[in-house]
């Protein structure tokens, strides 16, 4: 066992057991922060494997942007605050059973396939930067680029309208 | 491999012998290493703030025609001390039905937020660490300094702490877009992230290339510290505080350092990326000269930030909010284009060449702006009703509500 | 070295919690959160991929920057979802919102 | 690699260095809570009402276009690394980019979900 794996299953440990946390409770405070948590263990993941601008992004964009704005709106609506009471509706049984069948399956994908124990080779140091240059390029991901551009400008618009009434007393 | 030309490799290498010599693994000798190094600087960065808070007190002694603290010690030097002692032992109360580990937390992680982003500064030539996206990781990291905000607002169990943290934080999160578009300018005109490679790649400082972008990410660095004049939110000569309004002792004081250390650090970060960090004559021969030059230009730019606070009045959080999304986010929009279309024709001109058709782009922009302000203003005057009449308010008060609408109102 | 199937694995796991979440919870944010787990559990086996397999190409890298553009335009347009159900209905319960339902 | 484990090591002090101080600063001080000191401290009025207040939308709209233009800007970062190896058409579609972005901040403007009040 390598130091690089001692981290791994620490951070792994302490992913899942944030998630754990986040889907089961019952303060929507807590489990926004620890949603955080679990992001930025996600964040030391994408360390160790050495993509290193995805754990930055990730930071920024989940931690920075997408859990203040969840807690934002949990601060928004009172009601769900005081709710300490069960937060898991009648159908929770059943939702256990899916989640354990999807992970079991999974794994057993997972298990049966003949995947490599190591990468094929080293992250070019260049590797943002080839990154950047396949975004613009027409023969890479030019569509996708601008498309998520589009749909970035959708959402906007869409999210402000319809949250967004003008205050008409 | 002198002390002089390799000052941390030198004692680096005898460190790692030393540890080797015990009998240590090569691995294991790295970590300690790497563990050493972090602690060393984390402690001198913590504890420099000691001193800062002494300059920030002298200076602002001296713009109010005082003379700052000078009972303890030399010169007052002490003074800090005296306060830190007191502070050690003052309560830390927790006022009812807070949150208790989060309300602990909140403050912890404000100030790690900011201790981080030291981890990537390019002190001298050759140390500090170089990773290939520290432009983006000190955005990171100040999402840290943001949740802390967020988590002692809430956990404070008190309205006005909680009113007080969400206001700030749309204060940092609507100032961080024209930081992150300004940092954008010295990462496109370097052509990597990396903070040693943005130090590298300065042979003539961004300041002259891209003064406008250094103005933008100064003043919106400034605002999401929430020093003066974008203090508002937490104005201790017109409301109590802020959201730290329930802490008191030891955990009020990490708010305290975090903020203080948070003005230092963006003084360090605008001299790294626009004022050419450790570079300037010999720098490169004599690290440690390098290090006494960022040195300077970070004091040069903290002595703005507190020059700023010692003669801005403070603005109103509208005024704020439509400065931030308004003003600079479209002006850094604009400013990007230009600069990287301009940059894409200008590629062979050589570092001089580049530097000064920048600068005289920057210049045409901010000649416009300023035009474009001046016309916007003289619009506003003109629509402003004010009839100044001997005797009377001058400024045109807002018609009384008529009783029937107050009714209504109270009513719904 | 890190075998991939830990990764993949570890991707399952957040991937059914998640799902446990999606399906179990009551709060439209808490929905959401499960949500973001979901898509995180995704891009971890995106970059998996791409650092075991083809590390020297950024195709890898391509998908997980639209999967985060994804994720953010879902959140921002989930929440407004939500913050205009709860002006209306005073509740972001999402089995209490059940006009559609008969 | 290398830099990251040094990055790790000093993310974790930055987070035990405060946390120091914390505990520090609870042992050597003094603990006599009552519940008058314990009480919210809200200009000496009793507390009325619920703490988690609601409000405005406002904050929600601030928070909404900085996601949008955050998630955007990082996009534009290895953009802007690559910036000069990129032949014209990376730099124009780099602008359009821009552009969409601008569109995003003027409709928000023209909406009024910039204004504060």
């Amino acid at each position: 066992m390598t130091a690089m794996q001692i981290v791994f299953l620490l951070t792994a440990v302490v992913a899942l057991f944030s998630a754990f946390r986040v889907v089961t409770t019952p303060n929507m405070v807590h489990a926004a922060l620890w949603l955080i948590v679990t992001l930025s263990s996600v964040a030391v993941l994408y360390v160790l494997l050495s993509a290193s601008f995805f754990a930055v992004v990730q930071i920024v964009v989940y931690v920075g942007a997408i859990a203040i704005l969840m807690m934002f709106v949990v601060m928004l609506t009172r009601r769900e605050m005081r709710d300490r009471g069960p937060q898991l509706g009648k159908q929770w049984p059943w939702a256990a059973v899916l989640a354990v069948l999807a992970f079991g399956g999974l794994t057993w994908l997972v298990r049966s396939a003949a995947l490599p124990a190591s990468p094929v080779g080293e992250v070019p140091a260049t590797s943002v930067a080839d990154l950047g240059a396949a975004l613009v390029n027409p023969g890479g991901f030019v569509i996708p680029f601008e498309i998520a551009s589009v749909l970035l400008l959708a959402a906007l618009i869409g999210a402000v309208y319809v949250a967004w009434t003008r205050r008409n007393s | 491999m002198g002390i002089l030309s390799q000052p941390v490799g030198a004692i680096a290498e005898w460190l790692r012998n030393l540890l080797l010599g015990w009998g240590l693994s090569p691995g294991l000798t790295t970590v300690l290493l790497y563990l050493i190094g972090a602690g060393v600087l984390a402690t001198l960065v913590q504890t420099w703030v000691i001193f800062l808070i002494w300059y920030e007190r002298k200076i602002i002694g001296r713009f109010q025609d005082r003379l700052g603290p000078n009972r303890v010690g030399p010169y007052g030097l002490l003074q800090p001390f005296a306060d830190f002692i007191k502070i050690m032992t003052k309560e830390v109360i927790i006022p009812e039905g807070a949150d208790k580990p989060i309300y602990i937390l909140g403050p912890i992680v404000m100030d790690a937020g900011v201790l981080m982003l030291w981890a990537v500064i390019p002190l001298m030539p050759m140390v500090g660490m170089d990773i290939n996206v520290a432009a983006l990781y000190t955005i990171a990291v100040g999402a840290f300094a943001t949740l802390g905000i967020l988590m002692s607002g809430w956990a404070s169990n008190n309205k006005f702490a909680l009113v007080s943290a969400i206001r700030t934080v749309a204060q940092m999160i609507s100032y961080e877009v024209p930081t992150v578009l300004a940092l954008l300018v010295p990462v496109l005109l370097a052509g990597t992230m990396s903070l040693q490679g943005i130090v590298e790649a300065q042979h003539v400082w961004y300041i002259v290339a891209a003064p406008l972008a250094f103005l933008i990410y100064f003043i919106s660095s400034v605002a999401e510290v929430g020093r003066t004049p974008f203090d508002l939110l937490e104005a201790e000569s017109e409301i109590v505080a802020g959201f730290h309004i329930e802490y008191s002792g030891m955990v009020f004081a990490i708010f305290y350092v975090g903020d203080f250390l948070h003005a230092f650090t963006i003084g360090a970060l605008a001299a790294v990326l626009f004022l050419g960090g450790w570079r300037g004559p010999g720098a490169e021969a004599f690290p440690l000269l390098g290090l006494l030059y960022l040195w300077i230009k970070a004091f040069a730019v903290y002595f703005l930030v507190v020059w700023a606070r010692g003669s801005l009045p403070r603005v109103r959080i509208d005024q704020m909010m439509n400065f931030s999304w308004k003003f600079l986010t479209p002006l850094a929009l604009v400013l990007l284009v230009l600069t990287a279309v301009l940059d894409y024709f200008v590629a062979g001109w050589g570092a001089w060449g580049q530097a000064l058709s920048h600068l005289v782009m920057n210049l045409v922009v901010g000649w416009l702006v300023l035009r474009y302000l001046q016309a916007w203003e003289k619009a506003r005057a003109a629509r402003r009703p004010v009839v100044a009449q001997p005797g009377q308010y001058p400024v045109a008060r807002p018609p009384r509500p008529a009783v029937a609408e107050t009714s209504t109102e109270a009513a719904s | 070295m890190i075998p991939l199937d830990w990764y993949l694995i570890l991707a399952a796991a957040l991937f059914a919690l998640g799902l446990f979440g999606v399906l179990a919870r009551k709060n439209a944010v808490a929905i959401l959160m499960g949500v973001e787990l979901m898509l995180n559990a995704v891009n971890i086996n995106l970059l998996a991929f791409w650092r075991y397999r083809a590390p020297d190409q950024p195709v890898g890298m391509a998908f997980a920057v639209i999967v985060f553009a994804v994720a953010a335009a879902e959140v921002a347009v989930g929440l407004a979802l939500f913050i205009a159900v709860y002006r209306r209905f005073n509740s972001v319960a999402a089995d209490e919102i059940n006009l559609l339902k008969w | 690699m290398d830099s990251w484990i040094y990055i790790g090591i000093f993310v974790a002090l930055s987070f035990f260095f405060p946390a120091l101080l914390a505990v520090l600063g609870w042992f050597l001080g003094p603990r006599r809570p009552n519940p008058v000191k314990q009480d919210t401290y809200e200009c000496g009025l009793e507390t009325v009402g619920e703490t988690w207040v609601q409000f405005k939308i406002q904050y929600y709209l601030f928070a909404l276009v900085f996601l949008i233009f955050d998630v955007e800007l990082v996009f534009l970062y290895p953009w802007a690394v690559a910036y000069h190896k990129l032949p014209l058409y990376g730099v124009i579609e780099g602008v359009i980019f821009v552009v969409m972005l601008a569109a995003a901040l003027v409709y928000a403007w023209r909406k009024g979900a910039l204004e504060w009040a």
